[in-house]
């Protein structure tokens, strides 16, 4: 049982919180000969695996390390190009860390962004009448509930696919809104929310609810 | 001509027992709004935790003739260390519905005390951002601990701080530890 | 995801004196930094509205409560709201014939509780708090209204109320995919 | 238990077939401006689900819910997409999409010479079979 993390859109689907509670790292060592057999190549200043998964390594992990130090954007720790020193045979046999990438915070808040326009074409697609947005999403690797109160603010918790009793927790979490962002003098709406409090009881609170989980799975 | 009409007059209503409750997130609430209404009105965070206290002195001041009409029978506490008890106890269990936790005497200083709460219920749900430095909104409380002293000729001078959980610093004026002195010896 | 008959969760109370005496000394403090009454009713008003546009995020997170159908619905939301915050059981009474209009009436309040109006404060509307607050509240959730006092026993009235009407449906603000 | 409506995309996105059975309400859209906005959201979708998985998807977005309906995805190793809307209700639905793309589509489609892939489906038997299988799905008729 795990909660991976949670999101709170404003009213006009701005990101105003996130907070990762259980962080999975997907990562995969491996010595390599030359030639290299798997298709490397270079976005957005991080070197990533196009083509040619093999071992757990996948399309679209990137490059952590090389030979045990840790990548700095596409370069060596001693400055030289990741690629150049790829490319050279007499660097091999070499041992390379690939990772699954973590979410930036503008990844963030590209996904709200996003989840917040398909909430609303999944209603103007909707077959039936009176429908809502999308309140539940389902994949292989994860779950994601909603909750969208009255008022017009999202609430989206992401677990693992068995997390049992996400309903409850979403309404615990809008009561922790109510209580330690708006009752907090520092506190504008519809700003991000930076709340101590917040975010302390929050943590108290998921973890309860695995804890609580476990017991009863 | 609403002047002409008759009123009842608080005078004509009896004192209430004190037993009436509200919500605390009510109360948060409107407390939070006195906080954003001083700090609109103030630039820095002495200035701010000064309204605070104003505010939490009138508060102070009406409590304690309450307090002493049903409580103590009209009876006023005239030495220092009764007073301190009776803020401790009777009037932090009727505002707040808890004691305060702690009361000491500072070793190095016979004018100073201080009243330690773990957790004040005015910062219940507050998060003080960094930019505000040290601000503690239980300047509030340390107000009403002050009206309260004031008005019952001990002057004294209360501030809070995060120690302990929050601590309120009771600097007596001179006059008073004498005067305590004096009554200690008869 | 609403349950229905779901209680409100929280119901930590306090010693109404303390609320009361709060009050107090932000009307007093409001008398002291604006000239007039006029200025400070405005001033309540507005912290009213904007304590309003935070505690109907409480109300709802703790009551789940589903958006009202008609003025009928908001009333009996707004009566419970006053049981619920302030401990009082405000009567809805006198509906306009297109039912869209109410009034409140309220024996008991807490907030007045130590308070006379001395003769200079006659046109203080010493609760003037609650009206920015049905406002602010009522904005949250898509529907303009706006109230008032018409009686304040504050000021020898026999009783205090409080009207609410009914502007219009703020269709506007809804929140992203609803009518 | 009620199913609305399928699509079926190709792997470019072309909508190779659309049906409907039960569906009580109309985007007010053509239905070449549906499928495109269908397909569109389908494509965030996936790249959402990709992004927000804390670790590396298989099969990837399954199906989303709100208050009124559900959409139900499945996508063949070759791409192929298909897009079934039911009740709330409605159980293996998925497990359904299955038996249309290898009962019917693949029998009726693929191995049909006529048949040229990025078309529209206009094969009769297909539609007849599909019809079929959907109405005597526990899903249709429950």
């Amino acid at each position: 049982m795990a909660i991976y993390s949670i999101y709170i859109l404003s009213k006009s689907g701005g990101l105003i919180y996130q907070y990762d509670h259980t962080s999975i790292k997907v990562e995969v060592e491996k010595t390599f000969s030359y030639p290299l057999d798997i298709q490397l190549t270079e976005k957005n200043k991080r070197i990533v695996v196009a083509y040619g998964q093999k071992d757990g390594i996948n399309i679209g992990h990137i490059l952590l390390a090389v030979n045990g130090s840790q990548l700095n954007g596409t370069s060596l720790g001693d400055g030289q190009e990741v690629t150049a020193f790829l490319a050279n045979e007499s660097n091999y046999p070499v041992n390379l860390k690939f990772g699954r990438p973590k979410l930036s915070t503008n990844d963030k808040m590209f996904l709200a962004s996003g989840f917040y326009s398909f909430y609303l074409i999944a209603r103007q697609l909707s077959p039936v009448l009176a429908s809502s947005g999308i309140e539940f999403l389902e994949a292989d690797t994860f779950k994601l509930h909603g909750f969208q109160t009255l008022t017009g603010i999202q609430f989206l918790i992401v677990t693992e696919p068995n997390q049992m009793n996400v309903e409850h927790l979403l309404r615990r979490v809008y009561e922790l809104y109510a209580d330690f962002a708006l009752k907090n003098p520092f506190y504008s709406l519809e700003m991000p929310i930076r709340c101590e409090k917040f975010e302390s009881n929050l943590r108290l609170v998921l973890e309860q609810q695995e804890e609580s989980s476990v017991n009863t799975a | 001509m609403s002047s002409l009409k008759l009123k009842t007059t608080i005078l004509d209503r009896s004192i209430s027992k004190g037993k009436n409750e509200v919500s605390l997130n009510g109360f948060a609430l409107l407390f939070s709004e006195i906080v954003q209404y001083c700090q609109n009105r103030v630039s820095t965070v002495p200035e701010l935790q000064a309204k605070l206290s104003e505010f939490g002195q009138q508060v102070g001041i009406r409590m304690l003739d309450l307090l002493i009409v049903r409580e103590k029978n009209g009876k006023r506490e005239i030495k220092l260390l009764q007073i301190l008890i009776f803020i401790k106890s009777t009037v932090w269990k009727s505002l707040f519905g808890k004691e305060a936790d702690k009361l000491e005497h500072a070793n190095d200083d016979d004018h100073t005390y201080y009243l330690i709460e773990k957790e004040s219920l005015v910062n219940k749900f507050i998060s003080v951002p960094k930019d505000k430095g040290n601000l503690n909104c239980a300047a509030f409380s340390a107000g009403i601990i002050e009206g309260i002293l004031n008005t019952s000729n001990f002057p004294a001078k209360v501030t809070a701080h995060w120690h302990k959980g929050t601590t309120y610093m009771i600097k007596f004026d001179e006059s008073v530890i004498l005067r305590d002195k004096q009554l200690e010896g008869r | 995801m609403a349950r229905p008959g779901v209680r409100a969760t929280d119901a930590k109370k306090i010693n109404s004196e303390l609320f009361t005496l709060t009050y107090g000394a932000l009307v007093s403090q409001l008398l002291k930094d604006y000239e007039n009454a006029e200025d400070v009713n405005r001033q309540l008003d507005r912290m009213g509205y904007n304590i309003g546009v935070r505690i109907i995020e409480d109300f709802l997170a703790r009551t789940s409560t589903a958006r009202c159908t008609d003025m009928r619905d908001t009333a009996e939301k707004i009566q419970s709201a006053f049981k619920m915050y302030l401990g009082v059981n405000p009567t809805v009474t006198s509906w306009s014939s297109a039912s869209d209009e109410f009034s409140l009436l309220f024996d008991q309040n807490p907030m007045t509780e130590f308070v006379e109006l001395p003769e200079s404060c006659l046109s203080l509307k010493y609760c003037n708090l609650f009206c920015g607050i049905i406002r602010g509240a009522c904005e949250m959730v898509q529907l303009e209204v706006t109230s008032w006092f018409v009686q304040d026993s504050l000021k020898g009235d026999p009783t205090t109320e409080l009207r609410v009407k009914f502007v219009k449906k703020l269709e506007d603000a809804m929140p992203a995919g609803e009518d | 238990m009620t199913i609305h409506n399928l699509y079926m995309f190709d792997r470019h996105g072309v909508l190779m077939y659309y049906g409907e059975w039960n569906r009580k309400r109309q985007s007010g859209m053509t239905i070449e401006e549906e499928a495109k906005l269908m397909y569109g959201m389908l494509y965030s979708i996936r790249n959402f689900v990709n992004k927000m998985s804390p670790v590396d998807v298989r099969e990837g977005f399954q199906c989303y819910r709100t208050s009124k309906y559900v959409l139900n995805y499945f996508e063949t190793p070759s791409g192929v997409k298909f897009v079934m809307n039911t009740d709330l209700h409605s159980q293996g639905v998925r497990e359904l999409l299955q038996q249309i793309n290898s009962q019917i589509y693949i029998e009726y489609c693929v191995k049909n010479p006529a048949y040229r892939s990025g078309e529209t489906i206009q094969c009769e038997l297909f539609k007849t079979k599909l019809d079929e299988l959907v109405k005597q799905s526990p899903i249709f008729k429950g």
